[in-house]
């Protein structure tokens, strides 16, 4: 690019501290990054990664503290003057917008071809071309966002950071909702970049941040409690360093369920929200007690499974026997009274009302149960105390149960819904990439009582992409590939590879 | 307020509580003007206040106010206003009231004041009927009631009378203030051919504009207040005619000052001078012999007598409507 | 963040909102020659002055708060409601047929069936748009404001036709208006010499039922579920679509409320104009109310006085009664962005540590010299 | 024959109004910003945009230019009106439905009045008028349609495809989508989203003010109090009406007077029928038309309504 820009050859901050009302996000950090460096940013949800990666961008301004650019002090008043010195970011939750195309979003930012009387989008066109074919990642300029899966909006937000001229990528848990190859692609990607770049890279998953970074920073409650160098470290070392415990992840070894079917699903037929069957003559059976994982890439139809299971998605044909009863085309409410419980994938919009108090969404889908209410009038005290026993219970992290929903950190959030779904004594549960951006702590707290529920014989279909995730806790295996089971198998013979393969649709997989 | 009925005798203080505004050239100012008028005929004896913009709810608020700041005569100009005069006549029965259209009595210190614009639209209906070429003529209605409503019926008797082949389109805007919408209604009927329009309210003014838009074609309009001949578009107008409000009030001064506080009707029409016609002194040479002796004849019958059998069949006049 | 401070700087910003305020009207006053100071002292002052004032300004409150309250129940379902206007038409229409009907049915028996006559039609006309709204995908901006229209054509058609006065017909010029109502259906006027009547206790009855329903009954829970975020209602369990429709329709039936009381309370007949802009300033109100009754009581008085109060200015002060909107504006476009103001705590957090940096600067300046 | 071409022909000029303050409003909304004042700076545009021909000519003849200064004249007061009421929904983030309602007071009240003082009084201007294109005003029928109206009848149908060129080609346009449906993604790209919101809003409002200005120099040719009469409401609605897309906001628009101009029409034919339901008629056709329409997958802009603060997490 044409611009005059310094390349930076270190980053330093001093002392950066960040208020919001009632929190120090950022208490007196300081860090350095020097060029070609790969710094990973790990620690709990709500340690102030992100908020300290925003001040970086010019997206916030810090409380006190200062930035030194090559030893000279320099003042960010907006993201332009970051991109300036060729430093990009890609956001934690995705900046882009859904109803414009790719080629679109990067023109947003591409003011090179800002011709005021018309956006040179060949110009824009070209430019992505350029940087797919150098990195190898190809995306598609003329699909509209709202088209595309998880994975492919992410590596749209990384074309569009080096189509702008990035030469210093900040990377905000980019590979939380990646499948595992999406992610292992990342990966090597990002390796091969930093050769050329300087990368700061923030993640819950160790594994990661072993293999990509050379640097690793650990932030607890806004501070930096811990910085070196990540080869001298294991990743256990870096757990206990962050959450101040050991994690330990469990592993469901219990003896395989004998207590009957519980969810029957048979042919289903779904179309998605784009009309073409999403679903096409899937069938799968879950035993009580038992915890079935459905690996699969994303946009293979575990969403609309996940839905149409609860009411949520029209079903075109088939079945869905629950307890012996067919619940296809049920209302949600239907569903829910049959006993069925449901962690949804989206967390912050469908699983919660943000709005809410913490104590409504707990009582949210039962309000007319005749624990809550007289018929008409709700009991407020016996909300109240649900609330705060379930607090208490599943470690809810908030001054008080009176506070909206949408304010709690994600694993908060994740952790409202879980204590809501689970204190309902469901018959069985339908949890859809439930620890998706949690840090290691939360997300090891959510395995334990998901094993605790199979345990007490409720039957739970584990949507997640994380394999680790699902072979842990898993008893069988389901691999979804283009709406359809691909193959059931044991937990047991599970291996990462084994249902690499199978996720990719290669159909036999016993001879490779 | 401080002020009693301590002050001089001899002057009545007139409130008047209208809907429109003073200037809207239409019913609102009629009464404002009357009032001004009687005012400079009767000098010193009449002090007056107005309240503009009065929704229902506003004009009872307003009597309170006039009422306790000691008013004389408080006059609601619209029939809508009859229930509010009404009851607040009982709560002030030391004040004389005064409202209208209507001929109804409502108690004994309420005047109620008519004017019976049939016999307005009547002469201008004759114009119209005479003067039209296509046999078809606009007639631009606010809303089918009040005051309008008598004109054009009076209007299509008159055309009815010279006429009986021309057509009279009637159409309506739906309220009494959009103009626009009225400048809409008479390009509408021009492009179907009409060549003679009238209308009546403070609406009206939008149609004279449209009809103005045609400054080289046989188009005219028959207006319902003098004012029109006096602005630029008064070139398009072949009479106009107005209310005389200001005899209303000095009969109601006159009442007051003898002690009398109504249970009256003032009615207004030609016979009692509560109108005013005029042929427009531009558009002379458009009125035919024929016209004039018609209207003239009209015009004498109307003074003779105060109520008329040629237009008294207004109510039963049926357009489309 | 010091209380001190907090306090500090929420009456500063009052302050500077007022002479804000005091000041754009101040420019349109002077340019038009008025008094600007007699102007404001008269609306704030004049009409709590004396009792006619202040049962004048309830007068007011009393629909105001009934609308006010049913846009709240509709808003907090997620559907904004300008078609109140409209919906408290209806209802005075439906009152009026009621009462016209069966004008001899005693007071206690055909007041409150007018009043529910008048809350059906309301809830008839809101049912429309929410329908519309839940089952078509229309958006609810766009079926208010046309329903509006229709409306107002249909009060003009029944009081021109069928519900007109016979004395109209006979003694006066068909003016569209109905005959005086059964004296069966006056609410009393409680103090003598005004007009404040008994359905001022209708209205905070309404606002008391209201609190209850939403904030205390399973049936509110749900609603205001649907609201705050559709797609996690539908999720929970709950008939979002329904709850829609119902909540136009309570709604529609407070608007219809509101122009019943109004009949038989102030007006005793249906006339034009009854409605009065209500419709629009009822919005306002449920927003200044901070959307909960107990907000939108006092709101709607102080609306009430804004109305009432800016009207006397074209008697006392003599300005024209358009100069009332103008002031109702800019005290509406004032008043919203001071509330904003006062309550963004990330606002009032820099503004803290500029005078802060701004005090250390300072001390530090004082110590060098 | 003649019946539907003089409706058409008729419908035509009646839309400019609603059309251009529509385009406006989509403009506002697009970035963001529910624009319920629109009535008001209407108001503003229609008053300002007729005082400068009538001051100068009071009432007589005056140069055709001066006519196009008032327009300027409106098109200034609607952008500054926009600017203001920017400052309360923008950088205030108040709500901008209730702000809406006091900007609509304050532009119909000052208006009115401005009016009375400087003015009193309903009055007309010659305005502006017709004027055929040569050669295509001559062709049969469309001649009469298309070509034989006043000039901002032109101006405001070839808006349509600048708004849209404008809207979908530009940069500008690009930033106004973007911070209408996404605000964050556009501020984490560099762009300034207030800035953009109050251009957006300028434009509305100039266009508001235009839409004002032609009621009262091109279709009415006077002004008087309550000139407006709802019309920038009913603006407000056809936006949701054209799903915030230039082309069928110009269909509504259209929709709405054509039926105006034939419930007129019909209205004249004597047909015994209570007026009153002809004159719902373009009311309840667009609630119709959009009941039955096929919805668009796009729907609006998402942020529509919800101010942006960069630190307030949503
Ligand atoms: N805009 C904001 N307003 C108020 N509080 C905020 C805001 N942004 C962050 N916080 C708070 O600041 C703290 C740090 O948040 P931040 O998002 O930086 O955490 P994080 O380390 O990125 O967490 P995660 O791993 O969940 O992404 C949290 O307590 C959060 O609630
Ligand atoms: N060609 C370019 N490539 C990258 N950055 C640029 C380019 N041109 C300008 N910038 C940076 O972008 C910032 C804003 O640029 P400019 O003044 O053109 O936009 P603007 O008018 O402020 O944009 P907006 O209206 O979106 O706020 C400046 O800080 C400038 O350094
Ligand atoms: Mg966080
Ligand atoms: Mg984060």
């Amino acid at each position: 690019m044409e611009i005059t820009r310094k390349a930076i050859d270190s980053l330093r901050i001093e002392h950066i501290t960040k208020r919001f009302p009632g929190v120090l996000a950022c208490d007196d950090i300081s860090l350095e990054i020097k060029k070609g460096e790969v710094l990973a940013l790990v620690g709990e949800n709500g340690a102030g990664k992100t908020t300290l990666m925003n001040i970086l961008m010019g997206l916030y301004h810090p409380d006190e503290g200062s930035m030194f650019i090559n030893g000279e002090k320099v003042h960010f008043r907006s993201p332009n003057d970051a991109f300036a010195y060729g430093i990009g970011m890609v956001h934690q939750q995705y900046m882009l917008v859904p109803n414009l195309t790719v080629l679109e979003n990067i023109a947003l930012g591409y003011k090179k071809a800002w011709n005021p009387l018309k956006l040179n989008l060949q110009m824009v066109r070209d430019r992505i071309d350029e940087i797919s074919a150098h990195y190898g990642l190809s995306v598609d300029p003329d699909a509209y966002i709202w088209q595309l899966s998880v994975g492919e909006q992410q590596r749209v937000e990384l074309v569009k950071t080096l189509c702008l001229g990035a030469e210093f990528l900040i990377l905000d848990e980019p590979t939380s909702a990646l499948t595992p190859q999406e992610t292992d692609e990342l990966i090597a990607l990002l390796k091969k970049m930093s050769s050329e770049l300087s990368i700061i890279f923030i993640s819950h998953k160790l594994q990661e941040v072993k293999d990509l970074s050379s640097r690793v920073a650990i932030l607890r409650h806004g501070k930096v409690v811990f910085q070196g160098n990540t080869i001298d470290h294991s990743s256990s070392d870096i757990a206990a360093l962050m959450t101040g415990h050991e994690v330990n992840l469990p592993q469901n070894d219990a003896p395989a369920c004998t207590l009957g079917p519980m969810l029957q699903i048979r042919n289903l037929k779904v179309k998605s929200d784009r009309g073409f069957l999403a679903l096409d003559d899937l069938s799968l059976y879950v035993c009580k007690g038992e915890i079935v994982g459905l690996a699969g890439v994303s946009g293979n139809g575990q969403k609309e499974l996940a839905e149409a299971i609860n009411g949520l998605r029209k079903v075109e044909s088939g079945e869905i026997v629950f307890d012996g009863v067919d619940i296809a085309n049920f209302t949600p409410k239907q569903v829910i009274d049959c006993g069925m419980g449901y962690v949804p994938e989206e967390r912050n919009t469908e699983g919660i009302v943000p709005s809410f108090s913490i104590k409504e969404n707990l009582v949210l889908k039962d309000v007319e149960s005749e624990k809550f209410s007289n018929r008409t009038f709700l009991k407020n005290s016996v909300i109240q105390k649900n609330g705060e026993d379930l607090r208490t219970q599943f470690d809810i992290r908030s001054p008080n149960i009176d506070i909206a929903a949408g304010s709690l950190s994600g694993g908060n959030i994740q952790k409202v819904i879980l204590a809501r779904e689970i204190s309902r004594n469901p018959k069985f549960l339908v949890a859809v990439y439930p620890t998706r951006g949690l840090d290691m702590g939360a997300a090891e707290f959510i395995h334990k009582q998901l094993l605790q529920k199979r345990n007490e014989g409720v039957g739970i279909l584990l949507i997640s992409e994380e394999l680790e995730e699902i072979t842990n806790l898993s008893d069988q295996v389901a691999v979804i590939f283009k709406g359809k089971i691909q193959k059931v198998i044991p937990a047991s013979e599970a291996s990462r590879r084994r249902l690499g393969i199978l996720m990719a649709g290669v159909e036999d997989d016993e001879q490779i | 307020s401080q002020e009693t009925e301590t002050g001089d005798d001899d002057v009545v203080k007139i409130a008047l509580i209208i809907e429109n505004t003073i200037d809207d050239k239409g019913w609102c100012q009629a009464m404002h003007d009357g009032i001004l008028l009687a005012q400079e005929q009767n000098p010193g004896e009449i002090e007056y206040s107005y309240s503009e913009k009065m929704k229902p709810v506003d004009a009872g608020s307003a009597v309170l106010q006039y009422a306790a700041e000691g008013y004389d005569v408080i006059i609601a100009h619209g029939a809508q206003y009859k229930n509010l005069i009404t009851e607040m006549s009982e709560q002030y029965p030391e004040i004389s009231f005064a409202f209208g259209t209507s001929s109804d009595i409502v108690a004994d210190n309420v005047f109620s004041y008519m004017p019976q614009s049939e016999e307005t639209g009547y002469l201008n209906g004759l114009i119209a009927g005479l003067i039209t070429k296509n046999n078809n003529i606009g007639l631009v209605g606010p809303v089918d009631g009040g005051d309008a409503a008598r004109y054009n019926r009076g209007f299509v008797l008159g055309v009815e009378k010279v006429n009986p082949d021309a057509e009279v389109h009637v159409a309506h805007t739906g309220s009494f203030s959009d103009f626009v919408k009225a400048a809409e209604v008479a390009q509408t009927q021009i492009k179907s051919g009409a060549d003679v329009l009238t209308g009546s309210s403070q609406q009206a003014l939008g149609a004279l504009r449209a009809v103005a838009d045609y400054p080289d074609e046989d188009i005219w309009w028959v207006g319902q207040d003098l004012a029109q001949l006096g602005i630029p578009e008064g070139y398009k107008v072949l009479s106009a005619s107005s209310y005389n409000y200001a005899a209303v009030i000095n009969t109601i001064v006159d009442y007051v000052n003898e002690g009398v506080l109504g249970g009256k009707n003032v009615p207004m029409n030609f016979n009692n001078d509560g109108f005013i016609f005029e042929f427009n002194e531009t558009t002379k040479d458009m009125i035919t012999s024929e016209i004039a002796s018609e209207v003239e004849e009209a015009l004498e019958n109307f003074k003779g007598q105060a109520s008329h059998p040629t237009v008294a069949s207004w109510s039963s006049v049926e357009y489309n409507n | 963040m010091t209380n001190r401070f907090k306090t500090g700087y929420k009456i500063g910003v009052i302050i500077l909102a007022i002479i804000t305020a005091m000041a754009l009207g101040a420019v349109i006053l002077l340019a038009i020659g008025a008094d600007v100071f007699k102007t404001y002292i008269v609306i704030l002052t004049r009409p709590l002055m004396n009792k006619i004032g202040v049962t004048e300004v309830l007068l007011r409150m009393v629909p105001l708060s009934i609308i006010a309250i049913g846009i709240t129940v509709a808003y907090r379902s997620g559907i904004i409601n300008i078609g109140a206007e409209g919906q408290m038409a209806i209802g005075v229409l439906s009152t009026t047929a009621i009462a016209l009907l069966f004008p001899n049915l005693p007071g206690y028996v055909l007041i409150p069936f007018a009043i529910l006559a008048g809350a059906i039609g309301g809830a008839a006309w809101g049912f429309i748009p929410g329908f519309l709204k839940a089952k078509l995908q229309v958006s609810e901006l766009l079926s208010t404001v046309m329903l509006n229209y229709i409306a107002a054509q249909l009060y003009t058609f029944l009081l021109r036709g069928p519900m007109l006065d016979p004395a109209e017909m006979t003694m006066g010029s068909g003016t569209p208006q109905s005959m005086r109502l059964s004296k069966n259906l006056d609410l009393t006027r409680f103090i003598k010499g005004t007009r404040i009547h008994t359905g001022l206790f209708i209205a905070l009855a309404l606002a008391v039922i209201i609190y209850f329903l939403l904030w205390k009954t399973s049936f509110g829970f749900k609603l205001r579920a649907a609201g705050a975020s559709s797609k996690a209602a539908r999720y929970g369990g709950i008939n979002v679509p329904k709850y829609l429709i119902i909540a136009m329709m309570i709604s529609g039936a407070f608007a219809g409320m509101a122009g019943s009381i109004e009949i038989a309370g102030v007006h005793r007949r249906a006339i034009e104009g009854v409605t009065s802009g209500y419709g629009f300033s009822g919005i306002v109100v449920a927003l200044f109310g901070g959307l909960h009754p107990a907000g939108i009581v006092p709101a709607a008085f102080f609306f009430g006085l804004l109305i009432y109060g800016a009207d006397m200015t074209q008697r006392i002060v003599g300005v024209p009664a358009n100069m009332v909107q103008v002031l109702q504006g800019i005290i509406i476009l004032v008043i919203v962005s001071t509330k904003m103001i006062i309550n963004n705590p990330y606002l009032m957090q820099k503004v803290e540590s500029r005078i802060n940096s701004f005090r250390k600067k300072g001390s530090a300046q004082e110590e060098t010299v | 024959m003649t019946f539907v071409i003089n409706i058409l022909s008729l419908g035509i000029p009646f839309s400019v109004a609603l059309l251009i303050a529509s385009l406006g409003e989509m403009f506002n909304q697009r970035a963001g910003i529910f624009n319920l004042g629109c009535e008001g700076m209407m108001a503003m545009g229609a008053f300002l945009g007729m005082l400068v021909p009538y001051l100068v000519g009071q009432g007589s003849y005056v140069p055709g230019y001066y006519n196009y200064l008032g327009l300027l004249l409106a098109l200034a007061v609607g952008a500054l009106l926009g600017l203001v009421f920017g400052v309360v929904v923008v950088t205030f983030r108040a709500p901008q439905g209730i702000a809406g309602i006091g900007m609509q007071m304050f532009g119909v009240g000052t208006a009115g009045t401005l009016f009375r003082h400087f003015i009193g009084g309903t009055q007309s201007v010659p305005g502006i008028n017709v004027a055929p294109i040569p050669l295509l005003s001559d062709i049969p029928v469309l001649g009469v349609l298309f070509f034989n109206h006043n000039p901002l009848v032109y101006v405001a149908f070839l808006m349509v495809p600048s708004a849209w060129y404008l809207l979908f080609k530009t940069p500008w346009g690009l930033k106004v989508r973007a911070v209408g449906t996404h605000p964050r993604a556009a501020d984490s790209i560099g762009i300034d989203v207030n800035k953009v919101r109050f251009q957006a809003l300028m434009v509305g409002g100039a266009l508001a003010g235009l839409a004002g200005a032609y009621l009262s120099l091109c279709q009415a040719k006077m002004f008087s109090d309550g000139i407006i009469a709802g019309r920038g409401f009913i603006a407000v609605a056809l936006v949701y009406f054209g799903h915030w897309h230039p082309v069928k906001i110009m269909g509504g628009a259209l929709l709405f007077t054509l039926a105006q101009a034939l419930q007129l029409a019909i209205q004249g034919l004597g047909i015994d029928f209570p007026y009153e339901f002809l004159v719902m008629l373009p009311y309840v056709m667009v609630i119709i038309v959009l009941a039955f329409s096929r919805k668009s997958q796009i729907t609006g802009p998402a942020a529509l309504g919800k101010p942006f603060n960069r630190e307030i997490r949503a």
